[in-house]
């Protein structure tokens, strides 16, 4: 069972940890031939969520996504925006605990909305490089309980993520590069990665 | 090292800009709920409303461009960030009217989403919204797909021609089509010689060689393809409008406008050297230039280099080009 | 290391600059006798004329203010060269008019050597011409005796007031008068963060450390004394608005017009959260601040800092600088 | 005596010392305070100068100063035009020769000319430091004869440049520097420096 207290610290380890590699994902947006600004958009989007409560899954997760749509700007707002959105929409009513199926709908639920906002897949050199194998890994490993899921949503991330290195970016400001965008990792999928790590850490 | 900027807390960059904007340009342009820059004196709701949305950090674009006779509204986001979907989706409510609303959408990933989430939702509550995509960046090949090709400085004119024909009374179906053809008739390549700093993070973006410069570079420093050791004057107009005649396919006995955007530190100097060069060579394909600009309309921070933008003009676009307009950055 | 600009032979800079002004703003001005830039179409022969000279590389200044409702002639010498007297002098032959000429001369030694030789000869020849030198720049301090004040980029807004004051058909004696009581309740002060390169020769000019900026920087790249750490925009602001309200005297319901003159690499944004802060200082004394404007008038290359212009207004000046203006670089 | 042609030469021989040195003439102006271009406009100068010819030196002088002032800019220009000027104004008529009298006349004309243009002295930090105590030399060694009279107008030259050193700035665009325009060398009195030097190898 996941509690709305400990989702909460999952959320605010995320955020910990993001700040404190925010150089790093700017970084990795310039060298991808993005403009040098992914660090400070998704801290950004954190400062934001910060000022979102709630007291269960389903409004918590709409508040999170206000925060989001309302204070703050960007490509990585937009599609994190779409994410809680869908988590928040697949929440069962009024839950204050979700068991591992429930968990399970909410990440696919995330996952469903933001594909409708973005085209990008697997091998677009996204973020979605990193989500969609974590969701997946996520939801295989129900049977295994809550802690075991995010371990290996976790794990899949980071995976994912390594494997944009070796991507050509059709998706975002570095669709341009071409060949040249070949080589440096994708900054929004070393942010979802890191997020997806602190959220296991968490649940440890 | 500080950013050699004069900035304040880097977090109100886009606040305290826009703040300047609508007191500088008081009898033209105010603010209104923050991120909205709208017109002092607001058009007649007879007549179509058009809107913008983009990232800051490009000043003058896009809220230079708000006033009679061209933007009734451009909706700002941060730095090189689109604004989110509900702050669009609010200003398209503001300017709800029967006329209807042409949204004009710049092709960057950011701004598309926020833009058709905004129209989803908008057109779910009834208001009349048709939205105008421009993706003249010809820097991917002049046979990219459409949606594969950025919107740069060309949305400007753009801005023009639909903000006449409002102004004139057109009809939403009429302003679209007159600014689809204009769309369709006009190309854009970049060129870049130096990087610049993101003024929140105080970040290099798009750092070149010293003796390199970068023809398609997009306009937040996103790599082009097109790198080269520094070319003259001459040589990187003529370089550079080759392709933008083949796109726009303008040729003799044409009008066309010829447009240089300066986006940052490269001097008016230049860009009329380069324009100089540019139109010499439309000339003497027995093509008939039109007044034009050079200057910096649409920026990228501190970068030095340029935007060539050529449009084709049918004679009604030349015409809405001239009709008047008062914005703070474009005047005619 | 190439020079990071886009230009050809160096010795040619100014010939194609002109050029392409004349090629890009054909409606509006075009180029007589290699170095003088005119109107497209002259104004009526019973007004005064209004003709100034300077160096070239400060574009769009000075030649992007000959227009409708300003400027009837700009005499161009070199890079950060006074034209000879030789070219001022045809150019009064050239206004010569029974209502006269007026000059307006920026103070630097070059342009009043020209200029003094130029009016010499010009009266000798029965011309009938004045000149009013501008010396408005405050950082050698607010008492210092007016020979030794440089001229900045004031002159713009002086080229507005005394050119819609000769399209309204006043005489030189009244121009003289309204053009001089202008002048005298003026300031400019301006500031550097970085240095930048002669286009010519390739040579750093006014190079600064990297932690630095300097308040009194000239305009071409003379050193004002005024180094500091670099400050933020808004105590940057503060420090400059308050010489100037003491140079221009402007007081608790006097109006008055504040202008942030960019002179090369500083951006637009920074312009403006400069021009709120400043904006917002008058107002809490009690200045009414009329529109003003941000962008890049008078530039300096490619350096980073800029100007910050202060007018005190008499009713009379606040409505030339109303009255229709149609250069190429400034429209009212 | 002094011919045309050997006028002529001297003239040539300072445009070649000038050209070699346009780089530090105009590090000089930068150094100072100014715009950096003392280089490029006394290069330029003497590259206008280069189209002037004349049988005599009336003419000759008189061609020099309409090629500066009508194909030259900038503050250089103006004042050589004027120093040209007057040389013009006081060569006799018609002479293809000078002595050492009309030679120190010619000086003293230009010297004349050249300050009623500016109003600089010396100790204003300008090239007038090298030209007052040039052609006051010059003049005072007329009873030695021509090439004593430019040997003594050089040394005085790089005298009165050298001085420039320690001034402080109240012509041109070094004015505001104040304080700190002490310490480098004025870049108008060290081309000028140059030019009499060269004269002086010219006729020794
Ligand atoms: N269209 C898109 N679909 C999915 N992910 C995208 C898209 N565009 C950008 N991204 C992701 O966002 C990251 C960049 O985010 P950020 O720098 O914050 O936005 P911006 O591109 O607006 O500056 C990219 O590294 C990529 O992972
Ligand atoms: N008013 C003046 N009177 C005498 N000499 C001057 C004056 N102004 C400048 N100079 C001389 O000219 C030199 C600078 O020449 P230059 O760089 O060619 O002109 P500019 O100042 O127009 O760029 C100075 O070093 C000084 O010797
Ligand atoms: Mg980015
Ligand atoms: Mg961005
Ligand atoms: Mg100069
Ligand atoms: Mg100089």
């Amino acid at each position: 069972m996941l509690t709305i207290q400990k989702f909460k610290t999952m959320i605010a380890a995320a955020g910990v940890d993001i700040r404190a590699e925010e150089k790093s994902f700017s970084e990795l947006d310039a060298a991808s031939g993005g403009d040098g600004d992914h660090g400070t958009a998704i801290v950004t989007a954190f400062n934001a969520m910060q000022k979102a409560d709630g007291a269960e899954f389903k409004g918590y997760l709409k508040a999170l996504t206000d925060a989001l749509q309302n204070e703050a700007c960007g490509s990585t707002s937009t599609l994190y925006g779409a994410w809680l959105q869908g988590m928040s929409d697949a929440a069962p009513e009024g839950a204050s605990e979700l068991d591992a199926a429930a968990l399970a709908a909410v990440f696919k639920g995330g996952l469903d909305e933001i594909g409708f906002t973005t085209k990008a897949r697997v091998g677009d050199k996204t973020l979605m490089d990193a989500l969609i194998p974590a969701t997946e890994a996520l939801v295989a490993a129900q049977a295994e309980g809550v802690p075991a899921m995010l371990r290996q949503g976790a794990e899949a991330a980071a995976k994912g993520s390594d494997a944009t290195c070796a991507m050509r970016a059709r998706f975002g400001r570095a669709k341009n590069l071409g060949e040249r965008s070949i080589g440096p990792r994708d900054a929004g999928s070393a942010s979802m990665a890191c997020i997806f790590k602190a959220f296991a850490k968490t649940v440890m | 090292m500080a950013m050699k900027k004069f900035i304040n807390d880097p977090a109100n960059l886009t606040k305290e800009l826009l703040e300047g904007l609508a007191l500088c340009y008081s009898g033209r342009v105010k603010l209104v709920n923050e991120k909205i820059v709208v017109r002092t004196t607001p058009k007649d709701e007879s007549k179509v409303a058009i809107i913008t949305l983009g990232g800051a950090g490009h000043e003058p674009a896009l809220s230079g461009f708000v006033g009679e006779g061209m933007l009734d509204a451009s909706v700002v986001g941060d730095i090189f960030a689109a604004p989110g979907a509900p702050k669009v989706l609010e200003t398209l409510r503001m300017f709800k009217r029967e006329a209807g609303i042409l949204l004009v959408t710049l092709n960057h990933a950011g701004d598309r989403m926020s833009a058709s989430k905004a129209l989803r939702d908008a057109q779910k509550e009834g208001i009349k919204v048709v939205e105008i995509v421009t993706h003249e960046d010809i820097s991917a090949g002049v046979d990219t797909p459409i949606d594969d090709k950025r919107g740069l400085a060309g949305c400007i004119p753009l801005y023009k021609v639909v903000g006449a024909a409002a102004e004139a009374g057109k009809s939403l179906e009429e302003i679209v089509e007159i600014g689809e053809r204009f769309n369709g008739q006009m190309a854009t390549l970049a060129v870049a010689m130096t990087g610049c700093t993101h003024p929140q993070n105080g970040g290099a973006i798009a750092v070149l060689p010293d003796d390199e410069m970068e023809i398609g570079m997009g306009q937040h420093g996103e790599a082009g393809g097109g790198r080269t050791k520094i070319l003259s004057a001459d040589e990187t107009a003529a370089r550079m409008i080759a392709p933008l005649v083949q796109a726009t396919g303008v040729k003799a006995g044409d009008t066309a406008l010829l447009i240089i955007n300066g986006v940052g530190a490269t001097t008016l100097m230049e860009m009329l050297i380069v324009y100089r060069k540019a139109a010499q060579i439309l000339a003497a394909k027995g093509v008939h230039v039109t007044p034009g600009a050079c200057g910096e309309y649409l920026t990228v921070q501190e970068m030095a280099g340029f935007q060539m933008i050529l449009c084709k003009l049918d004679p009604d676009h030349a015409d809405y080009l001239k009709a008047k307009a008062r914005s703070p950055y474009w005047t005619a």
